[in-house]
């Protein structure tokens, strides 16, 4: 690995990696967010708010395969990491283009729910059950986004050869962000009652 | 940037960044005392920008209907707006950038020994993005409709709905400028955390730390923690304003409490955020300046904590009577109250410090011990606040407004005028003139009382907060709370001439004073072993740390200071 | 000693100010002692050449003992400061005592509503007697309020009841308070409700019984003048208003020749 | 980077986490709404689990990030409980949810 920038970058002096450490801490305050959100979500649901039965029109078909997008994109990169730890950087590359395919294929299933719903006429301010769905599906896509283009931007860093811990790190960002799915899934598609 | 493998060996590699051009040493710097110097001075700018607003709606206030020299005329949605943006920007815009991103970042690499910040263009990015949230606040001043009114707290529905609110734009602006700046902070705060958790210097234990970068360590933590929930509710909020969601309308199924809740989840810890570092740099400077050891310092630490913890569960005290369940009341008022107790040993450990020293009262001194003395009255009458049957009387009232500000004046102007001249010889290499600075002291400590503490009696007599112009209450519109009002006013107007004390000081010291030597003030933090101003790399080689931080007036040594990294004497 | 800026005209007026006394004399004492602590040191132990400080940790329990009881102390203030809060908000908050009289407010930008019960003392009924910025009661009575908004937030504050409430659109809150004392006093809103929040006042006349009757006689005929308005008539003169004073000796002017 | 941990068997993971998915689904389908929730939100915190400890390796990492994590969780429950009282219970001893029972005096929006 290239020794660059600061020293500090490459001290330890609590045994994680800095960068490792501070993608736990962006997660850390990321769990607020997303909690802070299904909180208030959940608040509302559990008073019995007008609207929330709504979550029976959400098709938990659709929110099935994109849980099952998500879990195998994780696959995949967990598995580019694990390859690139053994250096094989061709490998690790054409995983991560698996684990953004993934993505792709989950931000077009969102596409085409939220097109359903739209033309159905569930629109954002329909009630609050809908505000919150396209809320929290779309910050939940922003990060989806936002993982795919630094994750593209890691892959050809690897094929150069340098950055390879950076594959660890987006990769635990994009399992946080297959976790935060993990639970919008019960609470929008399945807990319908 | 990227140099070669080379670099490994520290003194190599602080030569590499001598050559950077003007661009990337001060516009786009990597250094973290460059950064933390750009958030200083868009910090004072800021501070300037609130202080004059501030100085706008008390000239309305003691002579109502007036034209104000250097403003004009102040109207009831102009002094809304600039009561709003004055409480957003010196919290938001001048406590959070000076105190904890600005001197986080001067300090925490200095004071741990290492080179800089663990991620140094992420911090970059945290200032730039800290830059477009200012620049943002600055533009909702002056869209259609005017700067948002609705005060900093910006409860909805009237922040969510423009027909209430009358700024369309200027709301959302708002909320707009504060979510990118808690963006930027919790960047900078990852990257704080990270490096005072694994870039300190070989041999610097935990409690070796100073009680500074512990402090602003522990803010950040609180930060990072209690602002998420935040970050969600400024994103309803915006679409409430925007996309036109009901999540705080009530006649939509919303509920305007929500976002008090989501709020002051915040907003309280958000006190102790900006507390703690000041409470650093004062711990620094009195153990400076009395030639003592810190008074207990695993005390002060483990208050620090009980502190932090504590305030993520007072926040309802905001809402006593904002129509919250009042059986909860009780609770919040038990857990309020209880934060008396950590911060009165820490009080009382930063008094006993003193005790035995051989104090000498610089002028870092006079304000480190002056935030004490303010800080205590702004604490006490706290109480009064916790209280939730006091609460019904002062809910909203001038005496919570002068209790703030007996917090908050101290926290981040005393705080930060302590720091400066402290850490100035360090900064610039000069000293400042201590005349001077005895004068704007004395020019800023005595006026200050004098606005704030009629203040309490204002709030004593009912009248409360926010409103441009009391004849509407004749209660309130009796000649001799109108002289009061004159006085604070006065007393403001002489507090802002005697900051231009400051500014000549600062300035000129800056190119003209005496060359200040490494270590002006003896003291035994690593910061003060290198060059002032240090170079791009800060340590020649990284120090070795010994012992803690405040080994002042060791018995038995013929100097009164022992640096952290001087070896242990072979007997 | 809120007495002394504010009268006090309601049931609970008292302990809250009793509150305020007990806290006063608490924090004061602390704050006096801290304080003159803190001063104390800083004189006796400036800087003397050749007198070294002395040197010690903090840590072991003869040293901290100093700082360890005063802080039980605080403790046990503490305590004193919550039980007697905690008396006082359940009688003021949280208990609603059996009513003798009825009122619903009504914030709205930038007015309030009242809607007084009427002789059969239940509302919404033909003989609720409605007023705009003008609330009366009736000496003695204890009154229970129905808190309700129209769009904002407000807050219906009495000082001279000692009485603050939050007006939460789509809640409707109830409260209690018993005038004691007949007079007119401001009613306030004490939560930022907008570009009219300034402007946002009534007032509150508290009537001995016959007093009341006429007043309420006297609306329903229509030949009632406003108390809000004839008290906004006869003492909104600020002496810096400009229409009265003169421009020379005002300091504003003065301060705008400085600069 | 490579640290010395041996990383675990990832398809065998997935294989469990689709499981699990199959089940989450398949559970509403018996209409009982106590077994819905525990099939939705505990498989939910199972599957958490099993992404979190294997694939983002907290197994392998310093216990004080799982304290961490936790922390931050409990936290928000902190939050949860101190909200429930005023947003969930719409009707309380000194207040009432006028929208609901039609007695609000009429909103202006």
């Amino acid at each position: 690995m290239s020794m660059h920038g600061p020293i500090a970058t490459h001290r330890s002096a609590t045994g994680v990696p800095s960068g490792r450490l501070a993608i736990w801490w962006l997660l850390a305050s990321e769990i607020f967010i997303f909690g802070g959100l299904v909180t208030c979500f959940v608040l509302f649901k559990l008073n019995g708010t007008p609207g929330f039965e709504d979550a029976s029109l959400t098709s938990t078909a659709a929110g099935a395969i994109n849980t099952f997008v998500l879990l195998t994109s994780s696959l995949s990169i967990v598995l580019a990491h694990a390859a690139i730890e053994k250096g094989d950087r061709v490998k690790s590359f054409r995983y991560i283009w698996y684990t953004i395919g993934g993505g792709v294929v989950f931000l077009g299933i969102k596409t085409y729910e939220y097109t359903g719903k739209i033309i159905h006429g569930h629109v954002i301010t329909e009630n609050l059950f809908w505000s919150f769905y396209y809320t929290m599906t779309g910050l939940h896509a922003l990060h989806v986004i936002g993982g795919m283009v630094i994750m593209a931007l890691i892959s050809f860093d690897i094929r150069k050869g340098h950055n390879y811990q950076r594959v660890e790190l987006i990769g635990i960002y994009w399992h946080f962000v297959d976790l935060v799915w993990i639970f919008l899934f019960p609470l929008l598609y399945i807990a319908n009652f | 940037m990227s140099q070669a493998a080379a670099a490994v060996q520290t003194d190599t590699h602080a030569e590499h960044h001598e050559e950077l051009s003007f661009l990337y040493k001060y516009i786009l710097p990597v250094d973290h005392k460059i950064i933390g110097m750009q958030y200083i001075f868009t910090g004072m700018i800021m501070a300037i920008i609130g202080g004059y607003f501030a100085y706008a709606f008390r000239m309305q206030l003691a002579f109502p209907g007036e034209l104000v020299p250097l403003y004009g005329l102040v109207g009831p949605g102009e002094y809304n707006m600039l009561v709003t943006n004055h409480g957003t920007i010196m919290i938001f815009w001048v406590a959070m950038p000076v105190l904890i991103a600005g001197f986080g970042n001067y300090l925490i690499p200095l004071m741990i020994g290492c080179d800089d910040m663990v991620f140094p263009r992420l911090n970059r990015l945290s200032y730039q993005i800290f830059l477009v949230s200012a620049l943002v606040l600055i533009a909702s001043f002056f869209v259609r409709g005017g700067g948002f009114g609705g005060a900093w707290t910006s409860y909805p529905p009237l922040s969510s709905v423009a027909e209430y609110s009358l700024t369309d734009w200027g709301a959302s602006l708002w909320i707009l400028a504060v979510a990118l700046e808690f963006v930027s902070f919790l960047l900078g705060g990852i990257n704080f955390v990270t490096t005072s958790m694994n870039a300190r210097a070989p041999g610097m234990k935990m409690l070796d730390i100073p009680i500074a970068v512990w402090f602003i360590v522990v803010a950040v933590i609180l930060f990072m923690a209690s602002v998420g929930p935040l970050v969600a509710g400024a994103v309803m909020l915006f679409m409430d304003q925007r996309i036109g969601t009901t999540f705080f309308l009530p006649s939509g199924g919303g509920d305007p409490l929500l976002w008090q809740h989501l709020f002051w989840f915040f907003g309280h810890p958000e006190v102790y955020v900006v507390l703690l570092p000041t409470l650093g740099i004062v711990a620094e400077i009195i153990t400076v300046f009395s030639r003592k050891k810190l008074f207990g310092y695993r005390t002060v630490l483990y208050t620090a904590f009980a502190t932090g913890g504590l305030s993520f569960v007072v926040w309802a005290h905001h809402q006593f009577i904002a129509g919250i369940d009042p059986r909860m009341a009780n609770v919040f008022t038990v857990t309020t109250v209880l934060i008396s107790i950590p911060l009165a040993e820490m009080m009382f450990s930063y008094i006993a410090t003193l005790y035995g020293g051989s104090i000498e009262l610089k002028t870092p001194m006079l304000w480190a011990l002056s935030f004490i003395a303010a800080f205590l009255i702004g604490g006490v009458t706290g109480i009064y606040l916790g209280a939730s049957a006091m609460d019904v009387y002062f809910h909203d009232s001038y005496f919570v407004l002068a209790h703030f500000h007996y917090t908050f004046f101290p926290i981040t102007i005393i705080g930060m005028f302590a720091a400066l001249t402290y850490w100035f010889p360090k900064m610039f290499g000069r000293m400042m003139n201590e005349t001077l600075g005895k004068i704007h002291f004395w020019g800023t400590f005595i006026p200050f009382n004098c606005i704030f503490l009629p203040l309490f009696f204002l709030g004593l007599a009912g009248q409360h907060r926010r409103i441009y112009n009391y004849e509407h209450f004749p209660d309130l519109a009796t000649q001799e709370l109108q002289n009061i009002r004159i006085f604070a006013t006065v007393s403001l107007v002489v507090m802002l001439i005697f900051q231009l004390v400051f500014i000549y000081n600062f300035f000129v010291s800056m190119f003209k004073g005496k060359k200040a030597p490494n270590n002006p003030w003896n003291a035994n933090t690593l910061e003060w072993t290198i060059p002032s101003p240090p170079q791009h790399g800060n340590f020649k080689d990284l120090p070795t740390v010994y012992r803690g931080p405040y080994e002042y007036s060791v018995p038995g040594r013929e100097k009164d200071y022992w640096p952290q990294n001087e070896p242990p004497e072979e007997n | 000693m809120i007495e002394y800026f504010v009268e006090n005209a309601s049931s609970f007026a008292g302990d809250i100010d009793n509150l305020f006394l007990v806290i006063t004399l608490i924090i004061g004492f602390w704050f006096f002692l801290t304080f003159g602590i803190l001063v104390y040191f800083i004189v006796k132990f400036r800087r003397k050449d050749g007198v070294k400080a002395k040197y010690f940790a903090g840590e072991k329990h003869s040293e901290t003992k100093w700082t360890h009881y005063p802080h039980y102390a605080v403790i046990a203030m503490d305590v004193v400061i919550i039980a007697v809060n905690i008396m006082v908000w359940v009688n003021i908050k949280q208990t609603l005592p059996p009513r003798d009289n009825l009122v619903r407010v009504i914030g709205q930008q930038w007015t309030w509503s009242f809607i007084h019960a009427g002789p059969d003392g239940e509302l919404d009924t033909p003989d609720d007697v409605a007023t705009v910025n003008d609330l009366h009661l009736k000496l003695g009575d204890t009154y229970h309020f129905e808190l309700q908004s129209r769009d904002v937030l407000h807050n219906f504050a009495v000082p001279a009841f000692r009485l603050r409430q939050d007006a939460v659109p789509g809640r409707t809150i109830s409260g209690w308070f018993k005038p004691t004392k007949t007079g007119t006093y401001d009613l306030q809103c004490a939560e930022m409700c907008g570009y009219g929040h300034g402007i946002m006042g009534a007032a509150v006349t508290v009537h001995s019984a016959e007093s009341y009757e006429t007043t309420m006689a006297q609306i329903q005929n229509g030949t009632y003048e406003s108390h809000y308005q004839k008290r906004m008539g006869t003492k909104t003169s600020l002496p810096s208003n400009t229409s009265q004073v003169d421009e020379e000796g005002s300091f504003a002017v003065l301060l705008a020749s400085i600069f | 980077m490579s640290e010395a941990y041996a990383h675990p068997n990832y398809i065998k993971i997935w294989f469990w986490l689709l499981g699990l998915l199959v089940i989450s689904v398949a559970g509403p389908m018996l209409e009982i709404p106590a077994l819905t929730i525990i099939t939705a939100f505990g498989i939910a915190i199972v599957k958490a689990y099993l992404v979190a400890a294997n694939f983002m390796h907290l197994k392998f990492e310093k216990k004080f990030i799982w304290y961490l994590l936790i922390l931050s969780i409990c936290l928000l429950g902190v939050f949860f409980f101190g909200v429930a009282p005023d947003v969930m219970m719409t009707d309380g001893d000194q207040w009432i949810d006028c929208i609901a029972d039609k007695s609000c005096v009429e909103q202006r929006l």
